[in-house]
């Protein structure tokens, strides 16, 4: 279905930045500005929820909604067209992407009050909305890179947004230097796809003569591929799957490219929230999800990605137990809730991983702006040691927060405990990868549980050194003085303006409701027969779910994990969820889910106990010191690289060869041009006299040539 | 022997031609003096002879008489030849002119054209041979190593070769109308209607451009810059006496003639006189003979005209001269140019 | 006997190396000038020639052309000089071998 | 009789072409250039050729050479400078040059079997009109176009220099000084009136440069 609506989603922002950016810049006033921005959003938020769900929408619809807005690149048999294209996929994600935007907008507009370059923040705040949308709804690889990199300049810029701060314009560096990584991998997987299935396109729409095989549905009649190493470099589906997930790693901050989103923490906190834990950090698990065809294909790839998840997930978590600054814990936490994410993807459950990264959005958002209203209200201030028993001073700031932290602790009802709990079981009972027995999906399950545990900690630590115990910042004044961004003597914590509390109260409900739409049926049935798995209903479609012949290899997790994912069932059309729930997985999944909450409760506990009294509890220097991988990535790359370029390519080949080529070529010119410059003496019949040589030696010539075919008379 | 037939034949006809023309050059400056008197109130030369029939014999005589001065520190040769050039150029042009059909000589059959020599460019000769003439006047100016003359020699220069292209674009809508160059073709078709289809009819923007250019081409007043006696002594012949002067005199005023018979040919029909043909038949001696008196006296009436402008009119000044030459005379003759060539293209067969 | 095609030639071939001669031993612009219109008329002679013996009309055109050139030719030469002696005082060309007064 | 008449007119034309390179005097050589393009014209004539003939007369002998003569009168020329002549060595390669340029046309000439076809009357006027404005029309506008541009270029360059116009007017008041004052090189008819306070401004002003002012 053709619908032009869709380009309006994504050029509303644009037209926002731009008017912001040309004319903001001159009105210079934070009312127009602000309405500008929020504005430009909520029109996109409005038609995207419009498109999503009337009556045909994206939402209901089989076929996704298209919009061919011109052709783009054509040579030959490549074909990329400038085309959005809203399924239930990416019209899932553009609702929240939109919303939870709009809602960072307004808090921003109240956050930022009084920034030098407000116009500035907000003409790239929607220019990045602007790529997202682009990102989430293209309808090929390619602009769908598009829209990749121009979320990456936005983090750059918006990271370096205080570009007087040296941190923060290393920090920008950083993060998009470790992005090019990613990147290299994302394109080399586009082109490699290009090759293998002749087309970059995500959906055939025969509207714009594009091919009816698209790059995805080229995937569904070919064999799985099999599950070994070599798989990864024989130019196949595994090949496509690694390299595009080096992309997503890069985006999404995994292990060994997640080195850039803690530093990112250094941009205004609107920014973390939005870019680095609610939407761009989050585009990697998009691209895999949208790419799921290819990766159930992919064991290998699975396989990487599981362990990648994992490892990250716990990584990143022991690193936030030990972090003083408050956004630095939720980066962290952001880290591993993505490792989360892939976990999921690795072992095929793709309808979770996006079930938790809506929720993650929700109630990690929710926390990013909680903080940034405490920082708002420390003037600034974000070590955690300087904080504590602001309770009294921000209510509602400690309530929303509070709400946020129960979600992401996995404590029942909130949002996080759904997904969180999704991705343990599905992580429990995953295929095992052609291994012999699935003994590996239990140690997954394992590695999950324990970051389950971990993140219930850390989160009980921060909320506790940020809210409970004696009030630190006024001690904490002393060598708070020579901090040139500090405004007036003594801090006086005060609660936020209803600009930035709003928000954090539509978050609040969401993630504590959020949960509903993905409640699994082993738990909706305790109470009705129905299977309100919305989520799920809209998703399955569009998912590629695992073929039977990955676990073969053990038969017995065979019979359907009926709710999730047929595994069984054919490709491209899902079987009805009507299939029974046997009962015995059902009563195993319960089981689970108990296991988690106590796992969250038990961290919680710990947390309490730990350092409700002992808010300053030294933690082990490795954690504090995020394992030195800073310093390792500095000596084994930075370093060489930096002394390779400045000794050799620059001493030696630039000074040396280049110049050195350039200067002798000048002196030969030179020389030559002093010796013809005794013909340009300057004296017109000298020129005369030469061109009446040269003449002559062309006629005699030609007289010679004539001569040699003409008889004489 | 065909051939030295033939030369002796022309020789004869340029001998005619020449003695017709000085005898009628000799006779204007005596009507210009007389005319110009009685213009005046006065009587002019009316001494010599009957009514100063014999004057200009009488100024013949005073000019041979007269002393040659050769001014010193002249280039010499250049001296001489510029009066020489003068003329020749003056003299040549005459031989294109048809002075009438031809005619029969009585009781022979040998018929001979009116006209020297008959080409198929009549009209180019004329304009290069007179555009040959400037050099007579210009070399005087300079050789006789005088400021007046050289002014004198520059100026007509300049002004020939401005009003020279007036001159060929004034004739060119004539030229298409005819749609040849060669004059007796253009005599030729001018003479229906029983001779009164003149191209004056037709052209009479181009009429007026030519005479105004003529005039200014023969260095007459009012556009006699060259010789302005009150600013330059006498242009450039100021050093030039006797002969030499006479032969200037005599370039003036046979360049008038030529001109006068130009106009003629091209614009008033040449020798076709109005309704002679009803009387009598073509070809006969009679009819060329009252043809070839009808041709002298159109010239004539030009020739009177040129007396009857200098008796009346005052002399431009130099840069009014450029001036009318180049922003009125030009753009006009260029427009008469357009208009002719729109209503041939509309009215092929007019 | 009739004048031949080659006597055209030769003639215009001495009138052009007249002309080259003049062009590299004259000093004086003008004379200069006046020696590249002589080039101009040999080349043009040859044009007739072979435009009247080859009943070519073509050749006559480009006589044509070449003499608007040289008009054109006369009328910017001639402004060049007048500015030359209007700077230099002097119409050698050896005096005005360099670029600067 | 044709053959005559050649030979009449060739030897004119080289005699004066001969003329134009030998005589010192600029306008001696321009005489003898016009007497060049007559004997040429009549050679066209001969040639059948009497359209071409007559505009040769015009354009060359009436107007360029006009001008030139103008132009020598104007600068008021006598003698070639008897400066010293630094490039005298190109005399020499000029005949050197000149005679292998014979040499070579001579060889062509003679190494050549020429056709010999006769002389056609193509040269009327109507039939070259024909060409021209059919055939050829394009080149013709371009020509056209070519002397637009030279006219244009002419009048650019022949206009006097300096920072004032020709119509500069003296302002009431201001001191009035003869040009010569300032510029001891400048024409005494020179009459260009400048507004100004001192005789170095008027030198600027007039695009003199000072180092030949007085400096009193």
């Amino acid at each position: 279905m053709e619908n032009n609506l869709l380009s309006l989603i994504i050029f509303a922002p644009l037209a926002g930045a731009a008017i912001n950016w040309f004319v903001g810049r001159r009105v210079r006033d934070e009312r127009f500005v602000g309405v500008v921005a929020c504005g430009a959003v909520a029109i996109s938020t409005l038609v995207a929820f419009y498109l999503a769900f009337k009556p045909d929408g994206a939402l209901h619809s089989e076929a996704p909604l298209l919009d061919h807005i011109w052709t783009w690149l054509q040579v030959g048999t490549f074909h990329a067209d400038f085309a959005l294209a809203m399924d239930r996929l990416s019209g899932t994600y553009a609702l929240f992407v939109t919303f939870v935007g709009l809602l960072i907008h307004v808090f921003a507009v109240g956050y930022m009050h009084g920034e030098q370059g407000f116009y500035r923040f907000f003409a790239f705040l929607n220019l990045f909305m602007f790529a997202m949308l682009t990102l989430v709804l293209a309808d090929n690889f390619v602009l769908m890179f598009v829209g990749w990199e121009g979320v990456g300049l936005c983090s750059y810029l918006l990271i370096g947004y205080y570009f007087d701060r040296k941190e923060a314009g290393d920090a920008a560096k950083k993060a998009f230097i470790t992005n090019r990584i990613g990147d290299w991998g994302f394109v080399l997987g586009i082109m490699l796809t290009f090759f293998v299935t002749g087309s970059v396109s995500f959906f055939a729409n025969p509207a714009a003569g594009e091919v009816t095989h698209t790059a995805l549905s080229f995937f569904q009649t070919r064999p799985v591929e099999p599950f070994t190493a070599g798989a990864i470099i024989a130019g196949g589906a595994t090949s496509i799957a690694v390299l595009l997930f080096i992309g997503a790693a890069g985006k999404s901050a995994q292990i060994p490219l997640y080195v850039w989103l803690p530093d990112a923490m250094a941009g205004p906190t609107p920014v973390s929230a939005l870019i680095h834990a609610a939407t761009m950090v989050t585009a990697g698990v998009y691209m895999i999800v949208r790419c799921s065809e290819i990766f159930v294909h992919a064991p290998t790839a699975m396989f990487i990605v599981a362990v990648i998840g994992a490892a990250t997930a716990l990584f990143a978590a022991t690193i936030g137990l030990a972090q003083n600054d408050i956004k630095k814990v939720l980066a962290y936490s952001t880290i591993s809730q993505l490792g989360y994410m892939f976990l999921a993807c690795g072992v095929g459950a793709f309808i979770a991983a996006i079930f938790h990264v809506i929720t993650h959005a929700f109630f990690k958002a929710l926390l990013f702006l909680g903080s940034g209203s405490v920082i708002h209200g420390m003037h600034h201030e974000q070590d955690m040691r300087r904080m504590g028993g602001l309770r009294k001073y921000m209510p509602i700031t400690f309530a929303t927060m509070a709400i946020g932290w129960l979600a992401i602790s996995g404590v029942p009802i909130f949002a996080g405990f759904f997904s969180k709990d999704e991705i343990l079981w599905r992580t429990w009972s995953a295929p095992a990868f052609g291994l012999p027995s699935t003994t590996f999906s239990k140690l997954l399950w394992a590695i999950g549980a324990i970051t389950a545990f971990l993140t219930a900690v850390y989160m009980t630590r921060m909320m506790v050194m940020t809210f409970w115990g004696q009030e630190r910042f006024r001690d904490a004044q002393a060598h708070k003085q020579q901090e040139p961004d500090e405004h007036h003597g003594p801090v006086e914590p005060h609660e936020s303006p209803w600009l930035m509390t709003v928000p954090l109260i539509v978050l609040a409900v969401l993630s504590t409701v959020g949960g509903f739409i993905g409640v699994p049926y082993a738990l909706s049935s305790a109470f009705t027969n129905r299977n309100i798995n919305v989520l799920e209903h809209t998703l399955e479609p569009v998912v590629a779910t695992v073929p039977p012949g990955i676990h073969a290899a053990e038969p017995t997790s065979l019979p359907g994990e009926g709710a999730h994912a047929p595994e069984n069932a054919p490709a491209p059309v899902p079987e009805p969820v009507a299939h029974e729930h046997s009962s015995e997985e059902v009563t195993a999944e319960r089981m689970l889910a108990g296991v988690s909450v106590l796992i969250g409760l038990l961290g919680i506990g710990v947390g309490w106990y730990l350092f409700k009294n002992r808010p300053l509890l030294q933690m082990p220097r490795l954690l504090e010191n995020k394992y030195y991988v800073d310093e390792i990535y500095d000596a084994a790359l930075i370093r060489p690289i930096e002394s390779g370029s400045r000794e050799g390519l620059w001493k030696i080949f630039d000074v040396g060869v280049i110049d050195g080529l350039l200067h002798s070529i000048g002196e030969a010119v030179t020389e030559a041009g002093r010796l013809a410059r005794y013909l340009q003496a300057g004296f017109v019949r000298g020129y005369a006299a030469i061109i009446l040589l040269g003449a002559l030696i062309l006629i005699g010539l030609f007289a010679y040539l004539g001569f040699q075919n003409i008889t004489p008379p | 022997m065909d051939t030295a037939l033939d030369i002796v034949l022309k020789f004869a006809a340029i001998t005619v031609a020449f003695v017709v023309v000085l005898l009628v050059v000799a006779y204007t400056v005596l009507a210009e003096r007389r005319v110009l008197g009685f213009i005046q109130g006065r009587l002019g030369p009316n001494r010599v002879g009957p009514g100063g029939l014999f004057q200009p014999f009488a100024d013949l005589l005073k000019f041979i008489l007269k002393e040659d001065i050769v001014p010193d520190k002249s280039t010499r040769f250049v001296y001489v030849l510029a009066p020489v050039i003068a003329t020749m150029a003056a003299l040549m042009t005459m031989i294109v002119y048809p002075f009438g059909p031809e005619i029969r000589i009585p009781f022979t059959s040998i018929t001979i054209p009116l006209v020297v020599a008959h080409f198929d460019i009549g009209l180019l000769y004329v304009l290069g041979i007179t555009s040959i003439g400037v050099y007579g006047i210009m070399l005087a100016g300079w050789s006789s190593n005088n400021k007046y003359s050289l002014m004198g020699g520059l100026r007509s220069s300049a002004q020939m070769i401005s009003y020279e292209l007036a001159l060929g674009l004034s004739l060119i809508g004539v030229i298409m109308l005819a749609g040849t160059l060669d004059l007796a073709q253009i005599v030729d078709l001018q003479s229906g209607w029983h001779g009164t289809r003149w191209f004056i009819l037709f052209q009479p923007l181009g009429f007026v451009l030519y005479m105004i250019a003529a005039i200014a081409e023969t260095n007459r007043v009012p556009f006699d810059l060259p010789e302005a006696e009150t600013e330059l002594v006498a242009g450039f012949h100021t050093e030039y006496s006797a002969m030499k002067f006479a032969l200037f005199f005599l370039a003036e005023y046979i360049n008038m003639f030529t001109v006068s018979m130009l106009a003629t040919t091209l614009f008033l029909g040449g020798w076709n006189v109005p309704f002679i043909d009803t009387f009598l038949e073509r070809g006969t001696f009679l009819f060329g003979l009252v043809s070839a008196l009808g041709f002298l006296v159109k010239v004539i009436f030009f020739l009177f005209m040129y007396i009857w402008i200098r008796g009346t009119l005052p002399r431009f000044r130099f840069d009014q001269l450029m001036n009318f030459g180049w922003k009125i005379l030009l753009p006009l003759a260029l427009l008469n140019i357009f208009l002719t060539a729109t209503i041939i293209y509309f009215f092929p067969n007019f | 006997m009739e004048p031949q095609l080659s006597w055209y030639l030769a003639l215009s071939a001495v009138l052009f190396t007249i002309g080259v001669t003049g062009v590299i031993i004259k000093r004086n612009v003008i004379a200069m000038f006046m020696c590249i219109e002589l080039m101009l008329n040999a080349v043009n002679l040859t044009f007739v020639a072979f435009a009247s013996f080859f009943q070519d009309v073509i050749g006559q055109l480009f006589v044509f052309i070449v003499m608007t050139v040289a008009a054109a030719e006369a009328a910017v030469g001639l402004g060049i000089i007048i500015a030359i002696f209007r700077n230099r005082e002097s119409l050698d060309v050896d005096e005005a071998s360099i670029l600067k007064l | 009789m044709l053959t005559l008449l050649f030979i009449l007119f060739a030897g004119m034309a080289i005699g004066c072409g001969l003329a134009v390179v030998a005589q010192r005097n600029p306008l001696y050589s321009a005489i003898s250039l016009v007497g060049v393009f007559i004997s040429l014209a009549c050679l066209y004539v001969m040639l059948a050729a009497p359209f071409i003939a007559a505009v040769q007369v015009i354009v060359y002998a009436g107007a360029i050479m006009v001008l030139v003569v103008f132009v020598i009168m104007l600068l008021n020329v006598e003698q070639e400078e008897r400066g010293r002549n630094r490039l005298k060595f190109l005399v020499p390669t000029a005949v050197v040059l000149a005679a292998v340029l014979i040499a070579e046309v001579a060889f062509i000439l003679f190494s050549v079997t020429n056709p010999t076809p006769a002389v056609s009357n193509i040269g009327l006027s109507s039939s070259i009109g024909t060409q021209l404005f059919t055939r050829y029309l394009l080149p013709f506008e371009i020509t056209s176009i070519l002397l637009l541009m030279a006219i244009v270029g002419a009048m650019t360059l022949a206009r006097r220099g300096g920072l004032l116009s020709n119509e500069a007017r003296l302002i009431p008041g201001a001191q009035q000084l003869p040009r010569s004052l300032v510029d001891p090189r400048a024409a005494p008819d020179d009459l260009r009136l400048v507004e100004t306070d001192s005789t170095v401004e008027a030198g600027h002003l007039l695009g003199i440069d000072q180092r030949n002012t007085p400096k009193d």
